[in-house]
């Protein structure tokens, strides 16, 4: 029973990374934009924020610092796929391999230094019995991925603002002509998403290793974008895919512990093997991708070239 | 093929680069150390030790020596065998390579600069200017055991593996030993991780081993994520190849930690000396490589006591770590009664003795 | 409101405005004046600047230069909120909807202020039953019919209680009937005091609705006028600054032998937004040219997919070409059968914008000699290329220009001719002259009479009736996935057409609908009663 | 401001202009960069740029860098002209060198059988074989279920990795090797040929050669890769024309997975020798960006390929010369395919003043 708490702590604790990126990605997904840098963005704001978190002793600051940087990088992002209407799709692969060398560049110092480790969680709720180990025994950034999705349920599907932004991902023409500025709201959703791509790298650097270490982020930025398709766009799938991911990745070690006679390299393939099978069936049908996934995803769009 | 290597020697040695380092005066000019490392130094584990070895080396000889390090080379002996190659074209003399995966690589180039002098760390292909040296960091593991037999109340210990390779499941199986020589019932779990360095799974697999029930850690990956994973969860840890007590003050007990700087000095010092040998050098608690050091505060004495005497019995040969007998995991006897092992037993290493739980991977 | 002897405000007056746009001038020096509750029409060829005139009205296009006047108060109109805030309104030639929203959500979005969905339902329930705009709020968009979505279109816009309501092209997806009901509405609302721009190239409808009419070509004003009072003629000659081109008057053809023959096609739809197509019937003989009338999104992209080979589900005895059964062989072998066709968009599917006219070539001429071997003779291809634009006079920077640097009208005489240039059995052209100036609409007409008189099978698709009565000899319709009956074109109106294209070709009784070619088999076949075969559609 | 104004017709010139600008641009950056660092930037620039080519035998080495990454990356190109968005050379690459190596490890036994000749064009294929099923996963999965290819490429990358780890682990290892995770050393005769002696340049950079060659021809004079450019230009155009999607993305991850394939062969039977738990370090993924540098063009890749060849070597260089971190060669890398993107824009647009 202990066992299996633990088992769900660390779960939602390696999913909650996940979570918070996905989510951003959802938003910037849902405004039509493909941003494959995912993955280099964390890197960066990982390295951002232990630096930071490390100089000054504030792990707070270095989530700060990790949203910044996350932004800084959504920004290089927006001015070639926005303005200079660059594929997308390239764009974000360099956004991801120019993170990758960045971040290795920035944290050649830091390699191997680390955080001092500190006890998270809610008081009191977390002396109750299994689920207080299982649930309310975490760093407070998990209790804000929860808060979050709920944030974002409430922003797409009840607030003006949240219409506008999916309408701007339907159709970019249409809401240009009704006078939305839409490279200015795809801006704003592509900022959003590199503040929470970069609180996701912060988390794995400031709480979650605590350390830093070249290519740290290993995937993850690839597997919140799958997230999304797997999600089919939908915050609260967002966070039951999160979860799923975490509990995988936990799973491996977990059944080696319990020993499961699988070679531990095929053990250590379960994430990626459950991402590829994840957008496999998810994918399998093409109408419900088709019906749920943003129109104008990945689709370049200059006001006026119409 | 081999035969194109041997021709080439003559072609790298008319290459210029190393010609205007051995042109000038031998007097004046100090001795070029090269070092090649698998990873960055950074602040602790593997690569830090052999780069706190390379400052020994600049502090005894001072200016008599000048020491270059590459950091982050690649295993794979495509990048090695250039980079140790552009070492010795740049006129190093002595060529430390610090990890297993360069022994094929060391083994080209050094054909090629018969007058430059190799150092490779744990492998096992020697030449007339290629020496082998490693260290029994299983003696550091097994005086953990110990202290993790004592210290353990559940008696269920875990280790956090890097690569199945023989040196980490010795270095397992010698932890295990220790932990029972003074618990019978200890018994201990093992989650590999498959990289050496790889804070994030190591931390995963520390929680997962915590997780079971684990209270006392040891680990044979680089980073101090174990420890730190320890801290926090309130459980007992071991540094790694160095301190890292600052990792968590409670949690670390104490650290195996290698000091390379004595191979280091005296090697520098015998190609100084002109009486550098080629041969394959394995050495442990007795000839101070290796040491249980950094003990946390709260050891008792008795404890602490009782890790000098095993630490003395094996640098005397009184009380062996490999003295059967031992039985593998499956119950099979490995080592017959009294009988103590040998080098080559020790390097072949391929099962989890009595008390580590699971199969040994591949 | 405004006594007719009173001076009137005008409501909207445009002083000069130009834009410029780096390959042309769409406006230069447009002067335009609406009074309030006037129905003004904008009418012009295609290219004249109309849809640029009333984006720069609306804030959505910014214009070089010139004023713009609201109830005689200069004011500069910088974003649609800020043309909403006055009281402009618009309902954009392409429609400017949301698929995968609701309707309301729709509606929303084009209001500023944020609204209360509940009441906002409500709202929308009041405007459809004053102007007789039924819609249900909940649902998706895309799952309305072309008409429907332009009813959101206007009640979206009626929404914000507009003093101007502008109307690009809003007919020119409606059936004639529906057409009529629009007018209703229109009239009901201008009555109410809002004035109405209406942008048309239709003089009809121009003549019957509007009070007064401005007319563009090349982006000047070549006039204003009373519509009433003018002729279609008349009001042409101002539109294309000439008279149209006499239509080239062609003999009689003895029909040929049957060449293609769709024998009850059915398809389930391929995707969600798609059209099923149900029991498809039509036979076509040499040396006719059929046409297949129809709103667009009724199915024709479907059949087209389907007879061009894209859609291989059909059943090989569903489509006979030549009498060979190839509803499942794609689009090569159909080519080697002696088909040619012309896909209705040009950019993007009859051609690849970023290729060479050379390279576009090798779309349909993948035969020896332009392809040896699976080697590209180029040299060939480049020749044959040249004589294309020769021949039918394209303006091009020659062989080697790409698709994308040529116009609208020059690249679908490019495609025309290299289909034309194949010598096919059995021609296909969907939307022939769609976007196209008059000249090269009649050039592209005489080509596909010429085809014709050689002996060929021509199946034309148009959503334009004009274009379709002055070429076919017979016509289908085209509704919700099934066609009509075919109907010979002397015998049809442009009346029986609208209610056809609504689907309500059942009324009709066999007698109207006349036997053709040889057989006159297909054209008598009453429907089926619902057989076995619907199953799949489910 | 400066606005961006679409051209008429893309402009040729600036398209093979493009990447020499973003190189220029690169240079210029790294000089800034290089005097952050606090060095002087000539110097930097030269240990950079130049020292990688200071003489033959460095240039050998440059050459040889060059061939895994040029073979990577005209697979990659041929995908991304179909518009398949493989990003998974690195695991293509991986299978193969993984395939190559063990039919060498099955002949290499010491006993006489086949010649080395014959297991070496054996291993080759076994390579472009193993690449090529590799890719083959990533082509049944999008074809039969329309999965992202993106990222199940991606992901088959890190599962190539790791099924590699697992043979060096298990099957592959070196039973005399002291359990270490890597499979013996082949012998002599098991070794790609040298060109000339002294370096390590094998026979494999030839071949890549004539690749080059033949998918030069293959993509601008042959029919079947022009059906691949319509697929990947206009997906409908090509519907229309009657060209397979569905083939179309076959044959690309095929000849892509091949190409890397082959590449981890030579790798493994050239330069390393043996089978690794690590094989490359990362071709795949720079081969991206020497697809686009060499604008998808056969040839054209061939000079990107010998840029970040150059950046590989000259990260060396600067770490063991300048004490620079080795890391800048992925930042030099990252900034070109960036700056390449930026001035990819000018093809079809030009920039110009605006108030
Ligand atoms: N954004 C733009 N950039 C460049 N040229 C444009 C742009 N928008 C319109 N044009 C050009 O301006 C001219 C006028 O276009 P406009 O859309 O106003 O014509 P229109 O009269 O509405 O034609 P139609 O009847 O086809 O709708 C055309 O030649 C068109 O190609
Ligand atoms: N949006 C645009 N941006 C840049 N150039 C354009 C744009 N639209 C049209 N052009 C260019 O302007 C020229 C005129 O194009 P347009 O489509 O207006 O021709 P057109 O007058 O309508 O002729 P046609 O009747 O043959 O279609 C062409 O060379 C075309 O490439
Ligand atoms: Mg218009
Ligand atoms: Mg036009």
């Amino acid at each position: 029973m202990e066992n299996f708490a633990a088992l769900i702590a660390a779960s939602i604790n390696s999913g909650t990374p996940l979570l918070i990126a996905a989510l951003g990605l959802l938003i910037n997904e849902r405004a039509g934009v493909l941003n494959l840098g995912a993955e280099g963005m964390m890197l960066v704001a990982a390295i951002t924020g232990f630096a930071v978190a490390h100089q000054t002793h504030m792990p707070w600051l270095g989530f700060v610092a990790g949203a910044i940087a996350g932004m800084l990088m959504a920004t290089l992002f927006a001015w070639l796929a926005l303005v200079l209407v660059t594929n997308q799709v390239a764009t974000g692969l360099a956004l991801s391999i120019f993170g990758a060398g960045l971040s290795a560049f920035i944290g050649q110092s830091f390699v191997g230094q680390s955080l001092p480790a500190g006890r998270h969680g809610i008081p009191f709720l977390s002396d109750i019995p299994f689920l207080g180990k299982a649930l309310f025994d975490q760093h407070m950034a998990v209790y804000f991925g929860l808060l979050l999705c709920g944030g974002i349920i409430w922003f797409l599907y009840r607030s003006r603002a949240g219409l506008v932004l999916r309408s701007v991902g339907e159709s970019p023409e249409s809401a240009h002509a009704l006078g939305y500025p839409v490279r200015k709201i795809r801006y704003m959703a592509l900022l959003f998403s590199g503040a929470c791509c970069g609180i996701a790298g912060a988390y794995l650097s400031v709480v979650y290793t605590p350390m830093w270490v070249e290519g740290l982020v290993a995937g993850r930025g690839w597997i919140a974008l799958a997230l999304t398709t797997f999600a089919t766009w939908r915050p609260a799938r967002v966070l039951l895919g999160a979860l799923l991911f975490g509990s995988v990745t936990i799973l491996q070690f977990h059944f080696q512990a319990i020993g499961i006679a699988l070679p531990s390299e095929i053990l250590s393939m379960l994430p990626y093997l459950a991402t590829i099978i994840v957008l496999v069936l998810i994918s399998r049908n093409p109408d419900w991708i088709r019906l749920n996934m943003p129109a104008s995803l990945g689709k370049p769009f200059r006001p006026g070239s119409a | 093929g081999q035969k194109e290597e041997s021709k080439s020697a003559s072609a790298s040695a008319a290459t210029p680069a190393p010609a205007s380092s051995a042109a000038a005066p031998a007097a004046a000019e100090p001795l070029k150390v090269g070092f090649i490392y698998v990873g960055p130094v950074g602040d602790a584990g593997w690569t830090y030790a052999h780069d706190a070895g390379r400052k020994a080396v600049e502090a005894k000889f001072g200016d008599k020596v000048k020491t270059t390090f590459v950091e982050n080379v690649p295993e794979s002996a495509a990048d090695a065998e250039r980079v140790i190659r552009d070492l010795a074209n740049q006129g190093n003399k002595v060529i430390f390579g610090t990890t297993f995966g360069y022994m094929e690589a060391m083994l080209k180039v050094a054909k090629d600069f018969p007058d430059v002098k190799f150092e490779h760390a744990t492998g096992y292909k020697t030449a007339d200017n290629l020496a082998q040296y490693d260290v029994r960091t299983y003696e550091g593991a097994y005086l953990a055991g110990v202290a993790a037999g004592k210290l353990s109340k559940s008696g269920k210990l875990g280790v956090v593996g890097s690569i199945p390779i023989p040196e980490v499941l010795r270095n397992i199986n010698s932890f295990t030993l220790g932990a029972r020589s003074v618990n019978p019932k200890a018994t201990t779990k093992v989650v590999w991780v498959n990289k050496w360095f790889d804070p994030g799974k190591e931390r995963e697999a520390a929680t997962t081993l915590i997780g079971q029930g684990v209270d006392v850690l040891m680990q044979n990956t680089d980073s101090a994520a174990v420890v730190q994973t320890a801290e926090e969860k309130g459980v007992y840890a071991f540094g790694w190849d160095s301190d890292m007590s600052k990792f968590g003050a409670k949690a670390h007990l104490a650290a195996s930690v290698i000091d390379w700087g004595v191979y280091y000095t005296k090697r520098v010092d015998e190609v100084l000396n002109k009486t550098w040998k080629s041969e394959t050098t394995w050495w442990g608690l007795k000839e101070n490589m290796i040491d249980l050091k950094a003990f946390n505060s709260s050891l008792s004495d008795e404890v602490k006591k009782l890790i000098a005497d095993k630490r003395q019995g094996v640098i005397d040969g009184t009380g062996p770590i490999w003295k059967g007998p031992i039985k593998d995991n499956t119950g099979k006897e490995v080592l017959g009664k009294d009988a103590v092992a040998d080098d080559k037993f020790l390097h072949d290493i391929k099962f989890y003795v009595e008390g580590v739980e699971g199969k040994v991977p591949g | 409101m405004t006594s007719a002897d009173a001076p009137i405000v005008p409501r909207l007056e445009l002083n000069n405005i130009c834009k410029r746009y780096p390959a042309v001038v769409a406006n230069d020096g447009v002067n335009l004046q609406v009074a309030p509750g006037e129905i003004h029409a904008v009418l012009g060829e295609n290219g004249a600047g109309k849809s640029t005139l009333m984006k720069i009205i609306f804030g959505a296009v910014k214009p070089d230069s010139g004023t713009v006047r609201w109830n005689g108060q200069e004011v500069r109109v910088a974003t649609p909120q800020d043309a909403r805030k006055l009281g402009i309104a618009m309902v954009f030639q392409h429609f400017s909807l949301f698929d995968t929203l609701t309707v309301a959500e729709n509606i929303a979005l084009g209001l500023d202020q944020n609204v209360n969905m509940l009441e906002l339902a409500e709202q929308i329930a009041q405007t459809g039953e004053n102007y007789g705009l039924e819609l249900e709020p909940h649902r998706h968009v895309h799952t309305l019919s072309v008409g429907e979505r332009q009813r959101v279109e206007i009640v979206r816009a009626l929404l914000t209680k507009p003093q101007l309501l502008i109307l690009d092209e809003p007919t020119s997806v409606l059936t004639p009937q529906a057409v009529q009901k629009l007018f209703v509405t229109l009239r009901k609302i201008a009555a109410e005091g809002c004035s109405i721009l209406y942008i048309s190239h239709k003089l009809d409808e121009i003549r019957e609705l509007c009070h007064s009419a401005t007319v563009m070509r090349a982006g000047k004003v070549t006039g204003h006028c009373d519509p009433a009072q003018e002729t279609a003629a008349s009001l042409s000659r101002m539109m294309i600054g000439e008279d149209l081109p006499p239509s080239a008057h062609t003999e009689p053809v003895t029909l040929g032998e049957s060449r293609l023959r769709i024998h009850q096609l059915s398809l389930p739809k391929a995707h969600a937004f798609a059209t099923a197509l149900e029991d498809i019937q039509l036979e076509l003989f040499g040396g006719e040219i059929v046409g297949i009338a129809g709103v667009s999104g009724n199915g024709q992209q479907e059949l087209l997919a389907a007879l061009s080979g894209e859609d291989r589900r059909a059943s090989p005895q569903m489509i006979e070409l030549k009498g060979k059964p190839v509803g499942n062989r794609g689009p090569e072998s159909r080519r080697k059968l002696g088909q040619s066709l012309v896909p209705e968009e040009r950019l993007g599917r009859g051609a690849v914008p970023e290729m060479s006219l050379t390279a576009n070539m090798l779309l349909s001429h993948q035969h020896a000699p332009f392809v040896n071997r699976g080697m590209i003779n180029f040299r060939h291809t480049i020749q044959a290329a040249a004589d294309i634009i020769a021949r039918f006079r394209v303006k091009a920077g020659g062989p080697a220009a790409l698709a994308r640097s040529l116009s609208g009208g020059n690249l679908q005489k490019f495609i025309v001719g290299r289909e034309i240039t194949r010598l096919p059995e059995v021609f296909i052209v969907a939307q022939p002259t769609w976007g196209v100036d008059v000249g090269a609409a009649a050039q592209i007409h005489d080509e596909i009479r010429k085809l014709k008189q050689a002996g060929c099978a021509v199946l034309v698709i148009s959503e334009e009736l004009d274009e379709l009565f002055e070429l076919c000899d017979r016509m289908h319709v085209i509704a919700k996935g099934r066609l009509s009956p075919s109907i010979a074109t002397a015998s049809a109106t442009r009346e029986k057409i609208g209610l056809w294209m609504s689907g309500l070709w059942e009324e009709w009784t066999t007698a109207e609908t006349v036997s053709l070619g040889k057989t006159g088999s297909n054209g008598s076949r009453k429907k089926k009663p619902y057989s076995n075969e619907r199953g799949e559609h489910a | 401001m400066l606005k961006l104004e679409l051209r008429a017709a893309s402009s040729r010139s600036m398209a093979y202009l493009s990447p020499v600008l973003a190189l220029l641009l690169t240079i210029f950056f790294g000089a800034l960069l290089f005097m952050a660092l606090g060095k002087n930037p000539w110097t930097g620039l030269q240990v950079f740029l130049i020292e990688p080519i200071r003489n033959k035998a460095a240039i050998a080495e440059l050459l040889l860098k060059t061939t895994p990454l040029v073979l990577c990356a005209l697979g990659l190109s041929v995908c991304y002209r179909a518009n398949v968005w493989n990003i998974g050379a690195e695991g293509q690459l991986i299978a193969g060198g993984l395939a190559a190596g063990s039919t060498i490890l099955f002949f290499d036994t010491g006993t006489p059988g086949l010649s080395g000749g014959m297991v070496l064009l054996l291993a080759t294929c076994a390579g472009v074989v193993g690449g090529s099923l590799w890719a083959s996963i990533t082509a049944l999965l999008r074809d039969r279920f329309n999965a992202n290819e993106i990222l199940v490429s991606l992901m088959l990358t890190y599962i190539a990795q790791l099924l590699l780890m697992y043979a060096v682990n298990g099957p592959l290892k070196d039973p005399h090797g002291m359990n270490f995770p890597q499979s013996k050393v082949f012998s002599s005769d098991y070794l790609l040929p040298h060109l000339f002696s002294g370096s390590r340049l094998h026979i494999g950079f030839i071949v890549m050669l004539l690749a080059s060659g033949l998918m030069a021809v293959y993509v601008y004079r042959s029919f079947a890769g022009y059906r691949l450019t319509v697929g990947g230009l206009a997906p409908l155009a090509a519907r229309y024309a009657g060209f397979s999607s569905r083939r179309a993305l076959w044959t690309s991850l095929l000849i892509s997975g091949g190409f890397a394939g082959m590449a981890g062969a030579f790798e493994v039977a050239g330069p390393i020798g043996q089978v690794l738990p690590s094989i490359s370090p990362g071709y795949g993924f720079a081969a991206i960006i020497v697809a686009f540098i060499g604008r998808l063009n056969p040839i054209g890749t061939i000079f990107g390929g010998l840029v970040l060849s150059l950046f590989y070597l000259g990260g060396e260089m600067a770490q063991s010369r300048l004490g620079l971190p080795s890391a800048i060669t992925g930042l030099f890398q990252g900034m070109l395919l960036f700056l390449l993107l930026a001035c990819d824009t000018l093809i079809n647009y030009r920039l110009r003043w605006q108030k």
